[in-house]
């Protein structure tokens, strides 16, 4: 079989490969140390951070759908510090680049969030969530307002010393208004897509499912979605990178979110149903290359004949 | 902890909706302990999903393992229609488990429908350590037909409480009746370790709390990794507001999880 | 075990029971009559039917994912003549009440429409789907904008003689300012949802699995997201009769949807799945009200504990 | 047409890749005529979610059916996995058939790969009227492996014209090329009729067309329904922008969708 050449770069960043994992869907990577290798993959998006730790949403917070599941975790997490101390020791080690995903209630926690996790050595580049409620704004979130979704990753980026990618949520009208608007303010990177906001109900106790009634779906059941959005965003602005996110299960889904325009990609929920899944489907996207000919990966990005 | 290709050796029907898997290719779950887990699922495609948490029966040296299923939901059917021969893909394990048996005390093991497993390997541990006399276990159910493994617990030589709310066998009422009867007669300050339906637990704990015993209680929660990373497995606690069943338990001290 | 009142208002519209069938997914009913008892069921929505016939789109039209589907029919239909002439009559004798889903490529397609189908004897009301290109608005869908979708409405409800109910898409920001608009322009009922955008793309032959690249995702991988959508709404517009679709296959999925806050329930894909589909998902909704000592499904309306 | 519950009586594995499926209870399926087809779905939950097309290879009086299947997907894969005992819902009989044997003509039918059921089902249709000697039936695959069912096909006792592209039975080539020489030989108006590849479809309407010949073609495309409701299975013809293979085929006139 062909060698492959699976480098990659996404924007700024060079990768030794596409396959990543995504934010909330791998823990801080140490969770999987035992059974996944880490050092495999082109790099690790964490868990969700913020300034403070959160404790997250009460329970139940998760339950399981047609080919898929709803979270409202909440974003919980260990908090900038924590990360920092107790979490950055393992990732600056695991031969992945770290991606750090994070988030806040305000915007100037945003900006200082950005700031301090990029002074953070060994933070290759920073994910910014935008499908935050923003507390000023009523609890709409930033992300579904292109211009306040614009000025916030302006400011994020100003401030970060590392390449800020931005992660969109699929829940609007128009995910390309939303992206372009954060191309124009810098953004390094376009993370697309977050979970599908949806609900579940026991027909039984006639209570929502989750404590907090809604949550975000995700699994293989919202691929689709995934797939129509980065093509879209893609077409719009074909040199923008993309980190596809949504579904993925296995090489052959890594090759069709390339071929729709993505430079990285990111397993989330199929981490759950295997813990080593990403190192397969970056396995699978190899394999799938060489047996098609195919000599850099980087071929497959954009060449969908459509 | 690890993640194995195992084969299924063997089904075998206890009575109606529980069954026994015995699975091959397992070194790697030797020496579990009692009230550890794996996360299990079959080949079955995309739906449903995620793996199932299952509490380890057995996890021998040789490579044999076994996990004790009660029928409930769509996972549990599929895992019930496995045949030997058929594959499943097993994490573990996981969890926190009951502390090792004591010379110096009594423990008292509680367990009602699924919760058997932790339970039976507690005892088994107890027997194998010559210590069978250092544990009575406690098995309630509702009727006759919902005491899964019962003959297992026997053969161990463990003294053994079974209880109905029928009373078509053992004695009838709830477990907790019977456990506060024996708490009565035996005196001192036994441990109590409880796996089974929550309010089973609830009930237990609150005995534990009154009668100011120390109670360790196996939970259960909705998981989608088992690894302490998607952080769905949350439940309320005493001293921080979560803990995380998949990694500060299943087992904990019943103070810290109820009340 | 109880007796059951399978009654249920939508607006003006009595209907012998709940249950009914989603358009495109049931064709002019006639096609299932071998194999499903038809007249047993609340109502038909009908294909979506056009002024003119319709050819379609391309093909291939329909593929198949993870508990899904994605279709790009192209809205193919008989044509409003054909209708009435040929598939009227078997709709008018089935039993069930018939509601006529249409659609047209501008304002005045839609208005023809609307006031035209509604003369025609047996139709009992119709279904708008304002998910449909507007040639006008350089192909921007009626139901992504409330004030298009809002005025379109208002002629719609004048033209017709009977209750217009209006079909929302899903792929919008605030499906709760659309429903609003809608509302106050006269809809007689909400429908919701139609599909969620997605592609899918065959990474060997590098192409788009479907020939207009894009379908409309169904099946129980969108029920989270159908669910939602009707609780909002509900939430927003308690008095407001909503039809609830979405990867709707059992009567508790039907209870669920009911206590999120419908009046209706129309069984989509399930059909292809099994062409009775719709007669069991109403005798497990009897069952289910019957073990559960519901005495009225109406009680079932909104009464989620949340 | 009829929604049937199904069971599967036995599973014969052919060639790899290729079984035969045979089930009972299908009275309702009798009388069906080749080219007829069924949409099937076992139990298996909701993914794969639509049921699969798959032709008739028999349907008895007596309640007895098969089909023949050719593993290529997961839904294929999951039939494969059927054992006597598993229940699958059918759909049908659908769609049109090839035209009856007729006295006066000649009909060569051609298959390639999973195609053969309706071949299959015509020429025993000819033996059972009698007329075995009016059908010639040509069979190709890529090796010995790609000829299903070829037993069956010899024991009706129709002449039977086997290639493989590699030689490694029969005559080594394209079964249209073996078509084109036999049609060199017995001259007339044969009518063709052919199942298989699309490819396969596609020349032989060419050899009709080139030799005027009446060809009958039985397509497939993907299918939701199999009822002509969700307009899925639309393929572009001649006489209109589109036909529907579950409803105006899968049998067509080669000339209303080819060319
Ligand atoms: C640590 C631990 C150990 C367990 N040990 C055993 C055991 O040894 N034997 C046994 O039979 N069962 C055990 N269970 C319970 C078992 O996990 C559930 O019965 C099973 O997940 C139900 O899946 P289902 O698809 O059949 O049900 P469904 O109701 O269809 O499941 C829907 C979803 O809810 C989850 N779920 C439903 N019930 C439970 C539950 N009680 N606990 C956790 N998740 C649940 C499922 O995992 C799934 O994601 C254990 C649970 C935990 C957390
Ligand atoms: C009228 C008709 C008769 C057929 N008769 C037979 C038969 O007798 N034996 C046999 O083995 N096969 C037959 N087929 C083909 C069979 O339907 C497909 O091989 C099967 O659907 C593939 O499903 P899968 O899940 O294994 O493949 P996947 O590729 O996983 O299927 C994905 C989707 O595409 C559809 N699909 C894929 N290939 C085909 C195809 N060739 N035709 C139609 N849909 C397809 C599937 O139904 C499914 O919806 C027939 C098809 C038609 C239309
Ligand atoms: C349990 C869980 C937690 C998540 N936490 C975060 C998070 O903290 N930040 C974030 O941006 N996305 C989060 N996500 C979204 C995922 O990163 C991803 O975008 C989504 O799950 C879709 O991908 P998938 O279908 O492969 O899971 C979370 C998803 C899950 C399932
Ligand atoms: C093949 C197909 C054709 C459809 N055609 C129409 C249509 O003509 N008009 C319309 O409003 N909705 C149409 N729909 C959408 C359905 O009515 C329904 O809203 C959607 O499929 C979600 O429900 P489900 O998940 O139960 O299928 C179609 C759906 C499918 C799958
Ligand atoms: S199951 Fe994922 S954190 Fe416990
Ligand atoms: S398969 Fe639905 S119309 Fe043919």
């Amino acid at each position: 079989m062909t060698a492959v050449d699976m480098a990659v770069t996404m924007g700024a960043l060079a990768l030794k490969n596409p396959v990543m994992t995504a934010s909330g869907t791998f823990g801080y990577a140490a969770e999987f140390a035992d059974v996944c290798d880490v050092g495999a993959l082109g790099g690790v998006v964490t868990k969700g951070i913020s300034l403070q730790p959160r404790a997250g949403n009460p329970v139940p917070r998760i339950c399981e759908t047609a080919a898929g599941m709803l979270n409202s975790i909440g974003l919980a997490n260990v908090g900038l510090e924590a990360f920092a101390a107790d979490k950055m020791p393992y990732l600056r080690s695991c031969g992945a680049a770290v991606v750090v995903n994070f988030f806040g209630e305000t915007e100037s926690e945003y900006v200082e969030c950005a700031a301090r996790l990029s002074e953070i050595p060994g933070v290759a580049a920073l994910e910014m969530n935008i499908s935050c409620p923003n507390v000023h704004k009523g609890g709409i979130e930033f992300g579904r307002d292109p211009q306040a979704a614009g000025r916030l990753v302006r400011e994020c980026v100003a401030a970060a010393r590392v390449p800020v990618w931005v992660k969109l949520t699929p829940n609007v009208t128009d995910v390309v208004a939303l992206a372009g608007a954060c191309l124009e303010s810098g953004a390094g990177g376009l993370s697309l897509i977050n979970t599908l906001r949806g609900m579940a109900i026991d027909a039984r106790t006639r209570r929502p499912r989750l404590a907090t009634k809604f949550g975000g779906l995700s699994g293989p059941a919202i691929k689709p979605v995934a797939l129509r959005m980065v093509f879209e965003v893609h077409r719009a602005f074909p040199d923008a990178p993309i980190s596809a996110i949504g579904g993925l299960q296995s090489g052959e889904d890594a090759a069709e979110f390339m071929l729709a325009g993505a430079t990285t990609l990111q397993v989330g929920t199929q981490n759950f149903v295997e813990p080593d899944a990403a190192v397969r489907v970056l396995r699978e996207l190899r394999d799938f290359c060489a047996a098609g000919g195919v000599t850099r990966v980087l071929d497959l990005r954009g060449a969908l004949q459509a | 902890m690890n993640f194995i290709d195992a084969g299924v050796v063997a089904r075998e029907d206890l009575a109606p909706g529980y069954f026994i898997l015995r699975l091959g290719g397992c070194e790697a779950l030797a020496g579990a302990l009692p009230g550890q887990f794996v996360m299990v699922r079959g080949d079955w495609g995309r739906d449903p999903l995620l793996p199932r948490a299952i509490s380890l029966l057995e996890a021998r040296p040789d490579g044999m393992a076994a996990i004790l299923v009660k029928t409930v939901g769509r996972g549990t059917a599929l895992l019930s229609r496995a045949t030997a021969g058929a594959r499943l893909r097993v994490l573990g394990p996981l969890g926190t488990a009951f502390p090792a048996p004591d010379a110096a005390r009594q423990d008292l093991l509680i367990a009602g429908g699924s919760g058997v497993p932790p339970v039976y390997l507690q005892a088994a541990r107890a027997a194998a350590a010559g210590r069978a006399d250092r544990v009575e276990v406690f098995l309630g159910g509702r009727t006759a037909q919902d005491l899964p493994y019962a003959t297992g617990l026997e053969r161990l030589g463990v003294s053994l409480h079974l209880t109905t709310d029928d009373g078509s066998r053992g004695q009838r009422g709830l477990v907790t009746a019977a456990l506060e009867r024996r708490l009565d007669e035996v005196g001192g300050r036994p441990r109590l370790m409880a796996c089974g339906p929550d309010p089973m637990l609830h009930a237990v704990a609150r005995i534990a709390r009154l009668r100011e015993l120390p109670c360790l209680v196996s939970l259960e929660a909705a998981m989608a990794c088992g690894l302490g990373a998607c952080l769905g497995c949350a439940v309320p606690a005493r001293s921080r507001p979560f803990v995380y069943v998949c990694q500060d338990g299943p087992v904990f001290d019943a103070a810290e999880v109820y009340q």
